[in-house]
């Protein structure tokens, strides 16, 4: 497979681009935000990207999707990534249906991804306890009682919380601490007693919760994935999930460097374009030299998502590799937005601002930099 | 010598006498006092204190008595900084007036003008606005537009400004207007003072990505102003402009320097210090677990500790008549970086908790954080960007050529 | 497809058949086969690896078969590299006659002129060398001063060369002259082919920093070069000496990602890998003990795979026609700046043994690493310098404007 | 004290700059390399150092020195630095001198300051035992044998190791392992039995050696400070002399950079002078804004030396941000001189090299950046 888009993916592309520009310009966001909407996305929007099959771009056919491959949803990722689109798609699509596809047993597949694929059920994944992500440090407790579970314990930055219909929850069955054994998915309403839900307005005006269980009581044919060591199945939907938010946070960097470069060729100062300081030059020539190793990193990644050989080992590594780059990349970017930008960049009135709002939470979401490299360096050995 | 201890002591019992305990806590951002017509003191103690300085003239303390100001040495104003920072006083009187229009006037007005407007800077009854940037000009503030004709015996001002700072609650602004528009750029712009509440004046608020903001965009449209408002001579403002630059320089370096080391106000916080937050956050408690930021924090703060020491040894310096010298664009450039790293550091010390903008979910200390993070990313660009210090640096400081005509524009100054 | 697949299958058996094993085996510095008249075989191996590889035309696998070259397809010639890197096979010949001379050539040469140099360079009889740097004329090249003043049949050429590589073993020089003083400088410059062993060349070798070098100035007095040995038109060179330069920088961005990577001929050196050198000098075995080199370790190998997946991307897109594209200005540059990163780490993991010069307490891995390391700092200067490769981006690329005529030339091709 | 330098420092720097640019530029440096000297610096060059009272900079006048203090030997460590100066003032004078001075007992200091300050005694520390420096990582022992010790172990970049006559042996007589505690030093004579030395040619063309200890018997009254816990005290040697080091550095540094400056103001290329480029502008300006910032640590790190109320802690802090601080800044200066040069630079004819080379050795010796940054933060508690 090559590094280059294919034929059908450069077409994906192409739609998804022009779809964004006319149903999904960053204009919306605004609205979504100076709104304060409760959904925190357009409804009808999605349902618009539902009828385009981006819900099932990765649900396998025998479940109503269209099998098309995460280097398919890494296109859509990456357009809407330009355009800062608000959707279900990073919580529902990238992390929802990956989690189900890959440890839901046949009943729950049935039952779920098809309704994934329909835009019939909306998901959020509650994982993080602490400011910092560490998913196996988990506290959330889920004790076996009869038929049921109950859970117990409490979750923060729950992308997509307040609106989906399920949660699925990681919680510890057994052991204690640190450790990945002994953690398990659980599958729970959102509506379920006990479950509260509090919507956080986050910086970039994109949607998360923080939501708390007490004793709440989950049927333990709930369970999604093995009990007690779900994590490694569990590992490989977060590095997906990692690969493909590097895929969005892609299309947002180079939309904010594009932005950028645009200013740089209209503002005048001293009587000349500011584009033609050699200060400013070398450093627009830097930042693109950053784009393009993201770029191809970001596509090795999503090429080994979709080659059947790949190892989880090797995945891991691309998604920490590709997660830390981008997070790298995507702070300089956006920092160097405003600063090129000047007093303008630093105005609300701009939409520039958006992209270095939404720069550092995608790059907290999923684990930093620092954390990536960290697990890149144990991947290999050192 | 014995002058100063003599000095010293009558100033540590006027004092100890004179400061209210209520104005010997840290400052609260809404207790700040900023004077003018339509001063608001939310703590009577801040008018007390403001009043009792000012009758010493301590406002400003080593401005000429004859205008109000203190009248005392650069010795015993130093000693009676210490001596403010000894009892932890808060800072009398804020204001624009003092910190960038005063020390010009007293170098460029006539006496008539200084008579005028000095004393009423030092008393903090007339608050001031700076009206230089507009739209199209940014770092390259000489290009401006707005344009002041002599009819008679009025200036008429024409023209808008943007980034006005409290332009909405400023009595008077001090302002640069274009007098002649067929001479090289610099050579045509007036320094002129006008009262804000001149006919033909309105202003508008701005809202940054931080949320609501000081700064303004202001509107002047057939402004009459007498002609004796006019400081210096005609068409040549450009070198008080300048002037007044290097002291907003000065301000905004020691900004730079103060919020690089602040605590937020009481040493309760978590936020106190990017150590002590990133250790809360991981719940550390002997160690900062996470090492490589424990490595960017140190390195963080040996380099504020370093800038700390040099601003200390440029006032030496210019001290020992080394001259006001070029380095305030150095001051300024390097402790906006350090602010805003430190910020970016902060960020990462509070992880997702400083990813909120309202509401629920998050503290008002992190909320607060969160936006000032986002407000410092303009540290670099107002008061000159970081590449016209830049420009400063090379030409002025490390006498590099120009490489044109244009090299010698791009400085902005 | 079929037939792929059968040059494929023909290959591996070639190569199996005649490939001898010691050929098989790391490149080892000294046996290096750069071929020309006075070539050396350490390994008589070499020989035969190369006279077998130069038979099929191998060593120039896409060039014409009329000029002894393979005249394979692109895909034919991927295969053939795959099938050569199966083997971990030698090259069978470096030369800048391959690498830099006899693309142009194909491109500008007379039929004569191919004839006569083409194979030669195939078989590697004539060894190269460059004669593009003066002293005078770093990155401004067309700024050079050696003239090339046709008497008779002869262009007589006076001047001095720098930075030319293996001057003194070369027999052949390709080489920049002026050849009319009356117009802009790119205008009047000349492409010109003569033999070292001419009248009037002389060489000196130049010692750097990391100890002796394969660098020479090279002079010319009075030097009689035939007029037929002009490449393309009088004048006329300067395209030619840029699109050399172009197969230039491919060549050293190849060789950037090539350092980045590789091992140093043997999995048994401590410092085969930069973490396994850290991990090594710090006793560590499990995991590298100090948390922040190990985290700039892990971000250079980050950046070092995702270069290499750029580079093959950038192959991958001008074989789907996006053409031969200005990356190669930003492949040089970051690969060059990889290489020198991936030495300053080198040296932080092998602490104070990575600061010996000669003699006792130092392997001789150690030492080669500390004059690498040194040698490291060119390649940002060398095939043009990183502020001309960034010039180049910014213009090429990205499309940012000149602010004058001198900003065009700054990007020197 | 101020940050600026005193009168009587003044004088003494402008006396030490033209003494250096007259008796040792570098191209003395230069000379000693070719010549590959057997001394490795120019012992009439030092003697004529020694008549000007520098070794005696900082010894109590008690002991015929000078008592002028840190301060005074800091700027000759600059000036010498700006010439990159091959002499025993680091090893004998920052390192030696004060080590006895402080861990000495009388009967040391007779004995030995008086022939620091003539001239008749050149020191050497022998420290390091790894490739990385780790001042608490001590193996060799000193072992009580009645009225001796028994010293065995081995010692590396020991520098002025080949020249001096006695070593000041770091070792263990008690305790194992990485601790402080157990910690002795000893003088030790450099030419007895079991004592092998063997010179190490350095890259910056200064001195050191390795040191091999066998069976060596060293009276007992030849230990320097308390026995098994020696260390806290030289611990402060370690700091007064890494605040030095940063001086010397310094002033390498600043040269390199004037040197560029220099050159960018002479360089044409494209018919304008090279530093008329706005892309090298800046880069120098954010040069000098370090050295600047390094200016003023290194003047505040001094003055707390001769300030008879400044606490170990607060010397060790300022120690640990001084070396980290000079050693990154160091680099980036040297880096760029190259760069800047571009060929020239590269060409061993040209003196920039050296400054190159100097700056990686001095870097890493007693403690590199993220050494000190480690210790920093441990002092300052986090």
């Amino acid at each position: 497979m090559s590094l280059v888009l294919s034929e059908d993916q450069q077409l994906l592309q192409d739609s998804a681009k022009s779809f964004c520009l006319e149903n999904a310009p960053v204009s919306q966001l605004r609205k979504l935000r100076d709104s304060k909407d409760a959904t925190g996305f357009d409804r009808p929007l999605w349902q618009h990207m539902v009828q385009l099959g981006w819900a099932g771009m990765t649900v396998p056919e025998a479940y109503g999707g269209f099998e098309f491959g995460y280097g398919g949803l890494g296109v859509l990722l990456k357009e809407t990534g330009r355009n800062l689109v608000s959707s279900p798609l990073v919580a529902t699509v990238l992390l929802g249906a990956t989690a189900i596809n890959l440890l839901g047993n046949e009943a729950q597949k049935q039952a779920l991804l098809p309704k994934i694929v329909s835009g019939d059920l909306l998901l959020a994944l509650a994982l993080d306890e602490h400011p910092i992500h560490a998913p196996t440090k988990i506290s959330t407790s889920a004790v076996r009682s009869g038929s049921n579970y109950l859970l117990n314990g409490s979750k923060t930055f729950v992308v997509d919380g307040h609106v989906a219909d399920q949660l699925i929850v990681v919680a510890r069955t057994a052991a204690a601490g640190d450790s990945p054994a002994g953690i398990s998915l659980l599958l729970v309403d959102a509506k379920a007693a006990g479950v509260h839900i509090t919507r956080t307005r986050m910086v970039d005006s994109r949607n998360a919760a923080n939501v708390e269980f007490k004793d709440v009581k989950v049927p333990a044919d709930a369970l999604l994935g093995a009990v007690d060591c779900a994590f490694p199945a569990f590992d490989k939907v977060l590095d997906i999930a990692r690969i493909g938010l590097a895929a969005e946070m892609l299309g947002s960097m180079q939309a904010a460097f594009d932005r950028t470069l645009d200013y740089l060729k209209q503002r005048e100062q001293f009587g000349v374009l500011i584009g033609s300081f050699q200060g400013l030059q070398h450093r627009a020539a830097a930042m693109y030299s950053e784009l393009e190793l993201c770029k191809s990193l970001v596509r090795a990644a999503l090429r080994a998502l979709d080659d059947p050989e790949a190892t989880n080992k090797h995945i891991a590594q691309l998604a920490s590799a590709v997660k830390a780059k981008v997070s790298d990349v995507f702070t300089l970017v956006s920092n160097e937005a405003i600063q090129m930008h000047g007093g303008i960049g630093m105005t609300d009135e701009f939409d520039i601002g958006f992209y270095i709002k939404r720069a550092r939470v995608a790059q907290q979401f999923l684990g930093d930099a620092v954390f990536h490299r960290d697990r890149y360096a144990t991947l290999q050995g050192f | 010598m014995q002058h100063l201890q003599e000095f010293q002591n009558t100033t540590r019992a006027w004092l100890e006498q004179n400061c209210p305990a209520s104005m010997r806590t840290p400052m609260v951002p809404d207790e700040i006092v900023w004077g003018g017509r339509n001063a608001t003191f939310k703590n009577p103690d801040s008018r007390l204190w403001l009043d009792r300085m000012a009758a010493q003239g301590w406002t400003c303390p080593t401005w000429p008595q004859e205008y109000g100001g203190g009248g005392l040495s650069t010795e015993q104003a130093i000693i009676l900084g210490q001596e403010l920072a000894r009892i932890n006083a808060r800072p009398a009187l804020t204001s624009f007036g003092i910190s960038m229009l005063g020390p010009v006037l007293l170098e460029y007005a006539t006496p008539a003008q200084k008579m005028e407007h000095i004393p009423k800077i030092v008393r903090g009854e007339i608050r001031w606005c700076q009206g230089y940037s507009e739209p199209g000009s940014g770092s390259d503030l000489a290009s401006l537009a707005t344009r002041a004709e002599l009819i008679g015996d009025n200036y008429v001002i024409n023209g808008s400004k943007v980034w006005t700072s409290y332009a909405d609650q400023a009595d008077w602004i001090f302002c640069l207007a274009r007098t002649d528009f067929d001479v090289p750029k610099h050579a045509g712009i007036s320094f002129i003072l006008f009262d804000m509440a001149s006919a033909g004046v309105s202003t508008k608020p701005i809202a940054l990505i931080s949320g609501s903001s000081p700064f303004c965009e202001t509107f002047f449209d057939d402004v009459k102003v007498p002609k004796q408002n006019l400081v210096g001579r005609l068409n040549e403002g450009w070198s008080i402009a300048k002037r007044l630059l290097q002291h907003e320089r000065t301000m905004i370096s020691s900004f730079g320097l103060a919020s690089g080391q602040s605590d937020r106000g009481g040493t309760t916080s978590v936020v106190s210090s990017l150590e002590g937050a990133a250790m809360h956050y991981r719940g550390d408690t002997v160690k900062l677990s996470d090492p490589v930021l424990r490595d960017q924090i140190a390195q963080f703060k040996i380099d504020s500790e370093s800038f700390a020491y040099t601003s200390q040894r440029s006032v030496e310096e210019s001290q020992q008549g080394q001259g006001p010298n070029a380095t305030s664009s150095m001051l300024k450039n390097y402790g906006c970086e350090l602010n805003k790293r430190r910020y970016e550091l902060m960020l990462q010390s509070l992880g997702s908790q400083a990813l909120g903008w309202e509401g629920a979910g998050f503290s008002a200390e992190e909320l607060q954080i969160t936006r000032e993070w986002l407000r410092s990313k303009a540290n670099s660009i107002e008061g000159g960007t970081a590449e016209v210090q830049l420009n400063v640096i090379a030409k002025r400081v490390l006498g590099l050529p120009d490489m044109l005509a244009v090299g010698k524009k791009q400085t902005g100054i």
